[in-house]
């Protein structure tokens, strides 16, 4: 049944942003965004959002996450500084 | 349809071309922006002030984009309210001629076409956001404005700019997030985005919870976009560090942005009419909104940046302009006074305001400071400016005859119509502590002698000149006189539709 | 009663408002700015003048001109009363311009002093000619911002220490009052000034109560009622010409000005005596009287005592305005003129004393009657008429104020008590100058007469006679005390 | 220690936030429910009605061309603002005085990356343009073709760094094309205006019935290919600007 | 229909709701830039989820007609909003990024604690 399937990746959302927030590393912290969004691209695939979940993974998943990372590379991985 | 029949939409068109072509001319000709965006501008508010009349001789008008009957398609919805949309345009005139010479002078070369373009998205903006019918298209139109108002603050690149305008960006996504969140909400229990629409069916909606959070949340953002007590920590950065045209744009127009989605929110789809009680949150609005203005005088009051202490009376101005708005009278019996005060200082805030800033602007333009201390006698030096600036000051603190007083005795007229006596007087004193500080300005300016580190100054070019002039002009000519009824007369019949009377 | 619409209340202060401007514009050029300041004060006397036997007649010249927002409007209204005001004012700023001529020789920006002199006293005739509140607090408004450049205009410390403090009270004043009349116009739905009232009882006692205190307290800053008294004595420090034109002329007279109106124009008398804060205010006036002349009993410099007196002086006209009968109010209006007329005087001979001698404090001033014998004459002549002895105007006030408190019903004895130790007072601390003066050989001993410039003798003469003959001829047609009946019978009708 | 009870507080307050937001969702209607307001009160004109009105067999693509276009177009226009807003902050990369992070990485780019790169971008772009152009029947349409286009282009320059990539597109193309998706807005729109009709009408009375489909088609042709150009460009632009390290 | 129950229907917007919060709680403690502007993007999203979520319907397909037989579709109208809504997301975020990328060239830090210093 699709929603119990949603249930599990709803929770999994749950799972990533929390560990958004626990990574002190940006860098894993921006990989784990980037699984973030193309979990929430699934959930829209399943809620029968076949272009939102496009977009989702070439933007939220794609083109957000390169901008994180090159941020990190241009100034810094750590959390404290 | 005749031309004038599509003026609605020309109105947020025309800046938006300018502002796609600006980055194309200033790549081939850097001298071409300013003119082209003054071209621009000037069609602009000519379309604005036809509609004005329009609007003034026979009522809202409504302009459906792409031929779609609201609900179905994106309405644009030009009542008295969305009149400001010209004063948006006209200023934005009087800011871009100011500004010539300030680009010229402290932006790099490759910057002025962004620098034009930016302006001109804002206010493409900020025009929108006044005229749209429709919920989530206003949502898109903030977006427009505040993202180019970011990128505005930090243009100068200075020290401390980016900071500011991070600052600025972060609270303004996060309030813009909560109107979405709201919009969402609001959505889920009239299943439509057109505002007056959605009225109608929040009236039959059963659900007053949601409806409820949805008010809090647009409240919220909206206050966070106008400033309002609590969330007015972005503001004095934001306004002190930009570039003085840009604070004279943020600080005259863009704060109003906040104070017109409140409108469309609580007498557009709120309503009078709607399940909803909006009057706890009017209360709650109304001491937030006094708090404000005691704390934003109180805080000016100890500055000695000219441009911080401009930011901090904007905040407590907008308490003013909340506090009106908060005390508007639901019930048939009594007239609109504070509604009809609170609206006509929009305008008047946008004007004085936008004339403080721009003679700010010419000073430090002229003088490389900012500190009063450091400005003494500069009264000697640039009489105009300085004159210019003296009425803009009395007129922010509403003494008669200048457009100031007008709104302030409606405001305090409303307050003790609705009871609430303690306010009017709050709002009088308040006004009394605005001009304990501004005495400082007038003070240093004109009664000290001149430092010798201004001895050399000379009045600032024409072309700074003629907008400040304009504006000064203004303020003294809205204030009293047969002049001085036409906004209360343009306005009255915009607060009576509001409370649907 | 009759009305009649004229240009002329307009040109009063229009007058001297193009005068200011002129000044501004061509002020560096000595012979100018003095062509302007007189030919301007002229004028408006004259059309001044050229009013007053109209109005005499008890008629009224209203003037309607901008309308402001809904409701409220600026419009010209002159009654017995505010001619009576104006007279006083236009006349005196004759006599107070020539005096400044003489005494602002060398003094530093002479142009923006002139100016904002003019604008003060222009600002002072719009407040006499006022013909609704909203009108009057625009003036009083205007008359605050421009008198602040005259009394800082020496720009030291101190006198910038004493322009913040003026400000403050007076603006805090005019915060209340605007409060008040935003009330007024919520509860009458006008504020235009009626000659009997415009308020009546059934808005509430206590709110009306609350008004009227609010009034008071408001424009009881401008009139120094204790204790808002505070900046006027700080304000000192201004040149001579301006502390005259504040104590003798503009500032305080419009405060009491204001209170009238607010008497009989606003509440109107019928509805006072229903309310009763007549006597109240009657014996806030008494305390300031009686403390005020303690006050200027322990003062030395002269021209603090000076001040004092003007504190304790005004409070007369504001007793009178409370005793709420035609005596009494007679006693008031004549006042202002009596009052303005000795305390220019005094002002003037501080002012030649401090110019010619230098010296400021009274314990200095031996024999200062030997150097300047027709100054000092003056002051003594305007002494005794502080004193309220006969045949000086002091005489006329005191008789009606008397008079007045003994009809009240019942009869206020406290206040004939007060009035009567008031001259007491005033003569404990005017007598001791004089004696100081011409009984004390001066202490390095030469009695070479040296005058003043004839410019700031010739006002304090003026002056001098006037009071006399202010005591003198009560019953002219023409003396100002008939324009204070006319006025009287405008209340009590 | 402080800091932590502070963080303690915001944990509190923000559940609070969300209880408050629960009680909203309880009330909001039943999620999935056909009988909800959201499904009868506007959308089913757009589902009966959509594809003939809208001219798109992707409703989705109906709506943000036709029903909502304006909104559309408002979006492009804060991309384009994004962009000069990155360019008012950092200024545009410059070939001569600028090197991307490539150039400067101590590491040395692989041959298969580079190879693997080679190969594939074509066909990425390949698959961004059916994209674009097959949007309004299938998912997809301008804005997802341009953002992998804008992603391609961006593997390009990691691989191959800013010099290499940026001589592809010289300034005076690529101006005029960021600003192409506004332009193109603006210019479909003025042509119904042209008509006398609101703006961006996109079915034009006077011609015949295939006439009238082929011109609409046209348009949302124009406009797709115009979001898809501008948005990959902007993409490479904001990337560029930000992954410029100046040679000093 | 008792509270719970009707929050297990809901329960999109539950997940929403809790990602909102997380979004705002990460943006008020962390004192790093980059890590406040992730926790404003998981705020977006989870803001899109809750407007998807009101689109859609019980086995209902994607909103692509292929036929004239009448099956029931999802709503597209929130899907069209939320296509603007991701628009501004990431331009936003390239903004905010560019942002931090001068202040690291200016202040050496993204630290908004140390960032304070500056002022």
């Amino acid at each position: 049944m699709v929603w119990h399937l949603d249930l599990v990746l709803l929770l999994f959302l749950v799972a990533t942003a929390i560990g958004v927030y626990r990574t002190k590393d940006l860098l894993g912290a921006a990989i784990i965004f980037s699984a973030y969004s193309l979990t929430m691209a699934i959930v829209w695939q399943q809620l029968s959002a076949p272009d939102l979940a496009l977009t989702e993974a070439a933007v939220g998943a794609g083109v957000t996450t390169v901008l994180f990372l090159i941020t990190i590379s241009r100034t810094t991985r750590r959390e404290d500084d | 349809m005749k031309l004038t029949d599509q003026f609605p939409i020309l109105i947020i068109e025309v800046p938006l071309i300018a502002a796609a072509l600006m980055p194309i001319i200033g790549h081939w000709r850097r001298k071409w922006c300013m003119p082209f965006a003054t071209l621009a501008l000037s069609i602009t508010s000519m379309i604005g002030y036809y509609l004005m009349l329009a609007v003034n001789k026979s009522g809202p008008i409504s302009y459906h984009v792409g031929a779609w009957k609201p609900p179905f398609g994106i309405e644009i919805y030009f009542d008295h309210i969305a009149a400001f949309a010209f004063i948006i345009a006209l200023f934005g005139l009087l800011i871009v001629i100011f500004s010539k010479n300030y680009a010229e002078h402290d932006l790099e070369e490759e910057k002025i076409p962004i620098f034009y373009t930016l302006v001109m998205l804002t206010l493409t903006g900020m025009i929108g956001f006044t005229v749209t019918g429709d919920l989530f298209n206003l949502f898109v139109f903030m977006e427009i404005l505040s993202l180019s108002g970011y990128a505005l603050i930090a243009i100068s690149g200075q020290m401390l700019t980016a900071m500011a305008s991070f600052k600025y960006l972060l609270v303004g996504a996060i309030s813009s997030l909560s109107v979405l969140f709201g919009i969402a909400f609001l959505y889920s229990i009239t299943g439509t985005l057109n505002m007056h629409d959605m009225a109608k069916m929040l009236e039959v909606a059963r659900a007053p919870h949601v409806a409820s959070v949805a008010l809090t949340l647009f409240v919220l953002g909206f206050s966070v976009k106008a400033a309002l007590f609590p969330l007015h920590i972005w503001l004095p950065d934001a306004h002190a560090l930009a570039p003085s045209p840009v604070s004279a744009i943020l600080s005259g127009l863009t704060v109003k942005m906040g104070i017109i989605g409140m409108i469309r929110i609580f007498f557009v789809i709120y309503g009078v009419h709607s399940a909803i009680n909006v009057m706890p949150i009017m209360e709650i609005l109304a001491w937030m909104a006094a708090a404000t203005i005691v704390l934003g005088a109180f805080f000016a009051f100890f500055q000695n940046d000219i441009k911080m202490m401009l930011a901090y009376s904007t905040i407590s101005n907008i308490g003013y302009i909340v506090l009106g708005l908060s005390m508007a009278p639901f019930d048939k019996s009594k007239v609109a006074y504070a509604l009809v005060g609170s609206l006509v200082h929009v305008f008047n805030h946008a004007m004085i305001k936008v004339l403080l800033f721009l003679c700010a602007g010419a000073i430090i333009y002229r003088t490389g400071l900012r500190k009063l201390s450091d400005l003494q006698g500069i009264g000697k030096k640039m009489p105009i400016t300085l004159a210019a600036m003296s009425i803009g000051v009395i007129s922010i603190v509403g003494i008669p005859p200048t457009c100031g007083f007008t709104c302030k005795w409606f405001i305090a007229l409303g307050a003790m119509e609705g009871g609430k006596s303690l306010f009017a007087a709050l709002l009088l004193f308040g006004a009394l502590f605005i001009f304990a500080y501004y005495i400082k300005i007038l003070n240093t300016a004109y009664f000290r002698e001149p430092t010798e580190a201004i001895a050399n100054v000379k009045e600032v070019p024409l072309s700074m000149l003629i907008p400040i002039v304009i504006l000064a002009a203004g303020c003294l000519v809205l204030g009293a006189g047969t002049l001085g009824y036409v906004p209360i007369k343009f306005i009255e019949p915009a607060a009576m539709a509001l409370l649907g009377r | 009663m009759q009305e009649v619409v004229d240009i002329r209340p307009l040109l009063a202060p229009a007058i001297s408002i193009i005068c200011a401007f002129l000044i501004f514009w061509k002020g560096e050029n000595t012979f100018l700015r003095r062509f302007f300041s007189l030919s301007a004060a002229v004028t408006k006397w004259i059309i001044v003048l050229s009013m007053f036997p109209v109005s005499l007649k008890g008629i009224i010249f209203t003037y309607e001109l901008l309308p402001f927002a809904p409701g409220i409007s600026l419009n010209l209204r002159v009654d017995a009363l505010g001619m009576f005001f104006s007279m006083v004012s236009s006349t005196l700023w004759i006599i107070t311009t020539v005096y400044a001529i003489g005494y602002m020789e060398g003094e530093h920006a002479r142009k923006r002093f002139f100016a904002f002199f003019a604008l003060c006293v222009s600002t002072t005739v719009g407040i006499a000619y006022a013909g609704n509140l909203f009108t009057l607090f625009i003036f009083y408004e205007m008359l605050t911002i421009s008198t602040y450049p005259l009394v800082i205009h020496k720009e030291t410390p101190e006198a910038m220490k004493a322009g913040r403090k003026y400000l403050f009270y007076t603006l805090t004043g005019g915060a209340v009052i605007l409060f008040a009349i935003v009330m007024t116009f919520y509860l009458a739905k006008t504020t235009t000034l009626s000659q009997n009232g415009i308020l009546s009882i059934e808005h509430g006692v206590h709110t009306l109560t609350l008004l009227f205190a609010l009034f008071i307290a408001g424009f009881g800053v401008k009139a120094a009622i204790m204790p808002f008294h505070g900046w006027l004595p700080s304000a000192m420090v201004a040149p001579t010409p301006v502390s005259a034109l504040l104590h003798a002329v503009a500032v305080v007279k419009a405060g009491v000005f204001g209170i009238i109106r607010i008497v009989y124009n606003v509440f109107g008398v019928s509805l006072m005596k229903e309310l009763g804060v007549g006597p109240i205010l009657g014996w806030v006036a008494c305390i300031t009287i009686v403390c005020a002349s303690i006050m200027a009993l322990l003062q030395d410099e002269f021209k603090k005592r000076l001040a004092y007196s003007t504190v304790s002086q005004l409070s007369y006209i504001v007793l009178g305005a409370a005793i709420l009968n035609p005596l009494g109010a007679l006693g008031a209006i004549v006042h202002i003129v009596n009052q303005a007329f000795m305390k220019i005087t005094m002002f003037f001979v501080a002012g030649s004393i401090a110019r010619k001698t230098g010296k400021k404090n009274i314990s200095e001033m031996q024999g200062i009657g030997y150097k300047m014998p027709i100054t000092m004459a003056t002051f003594t002549v305007a002494s005794v008429g502080m004193m309220g002895l006969p045949a000086t105007a002091g005489f006329i006030t005191k008789w009606y104020l008397l008079n007045g408190a003994l009809e009240m019903k019942p009869p206020q004895i406290g206040f004939v008590i007060v009035l009567l130790l008031s001259s007491f007072l005033n003569a404990s601390y005017f007598l001791p100058i004089v004696y100081r003066a011409y009984f004390v050989k001066p202490l390095d001993g030469d009695i070479a007469v040296g005058e003043a410039h004839w410019t700031m003798l010739v006002p304090c003469i003026i002056c001098a006679l006037y009071i006399v003959a202010l005591g003198l001829f009560t019953d002219l047609p023409f003396v100002p005390i008939q324009l204070a009946r006319v006025a009287v019978e405008q209340f009590f009708r | 220690m402080n800091k932590k009870v502070q963080n303690y507080f915001v944990l509190i307050v923000m559940l609070l936030c969300w209880a408050v937001f629960l009680f909203a969702v309880a009330e909001m209607p039943l999620m999935g429910d056909p009988g909800n307001i959201t499904n009868t009160h506007v959308v089913p004109r757009y589902l009966e009605k959509g594809v003939e009105e809208g001219g798109a067999p992707n409703i989705v693509t109906g709506i943000i061309l036709n029903y909502r276009g304006y909104d559309t177009s408002g979006e492009v226009t804060v991309i384009f603002t994004a962009l000069i807003g990155v360019l008012a902050v950092l200024k545009r990369e410059n070939i001569k005085k600028d090197k991307s992070l490539v150039e400067i990485s101590p590491v040395k780019t692989s041959v298969i990356v580079t190879t693997v790169v080679k190969f594939l971008t074509p066909l990425i772009i390949l698959f961004a343009i059916y994209m674009i152009l097959h949007g309004d029947v299938s998912p997809g349409g301008g804005f997802q073709g341009g953002a992998i286009t804008g992603g391609s282009i961006i593997a390009f320059t990691l691989t191959f760094g800013l010099l290499a990539t940026m001589r592809k597109f010289r300034l005076s193309i690529r101006i005029p094309l960021e600003s192409s998706a506004v332009l193109a807005f603006i210019a479909s729109g003025l042509v119904a205006m042209f008509f006398g009709l609101p703006f961006l009408t996109f079915l034009i009375p006077g011609f015949g019935f295939h006439t009238q489909e082929l011109i609409r088609h046209a348009l949302f042709i124009i406009i797709e290919i115009g979001i898809g150009v501008a948005t990959g460009i902007i993409f490479a632009s904001i990337f560029a600007a930000m992954g410029k390290v100046s040679k000093e | 229909m008792t509270f719970l129950s009707k929050l297990g229907t809901n329960f999109n917007y539950v997940i929403s709701t809790l990602l909102f919060v997380i979004g705002l709680y990460t943006i008020i403690t962390k004192p790093n830039l980059i890590k406040k502007f992730m926790g404003l993007n998981i705020m977006e999203t989870s803001v899109f989820l809750a407007i998807v979520s009101i689109g859609a319907v019980r086995d209902g397909k994607a909103p692509i007609v292929e036929s004239a037989t009448k099956v029931q579709y999802v709503n597209p109208l929130p899907q069209a909003l939320i296509l603007t809504g991701i628009v501004v997301a990431v331009s936003t975020t390239a903004l905010a990024l560019s942002l931090m990328i001068k202040l690291y060239e200016q202040c050496g830090t993204l630290n908004a604690d140390k960032l304070k210093e500056f002022e």
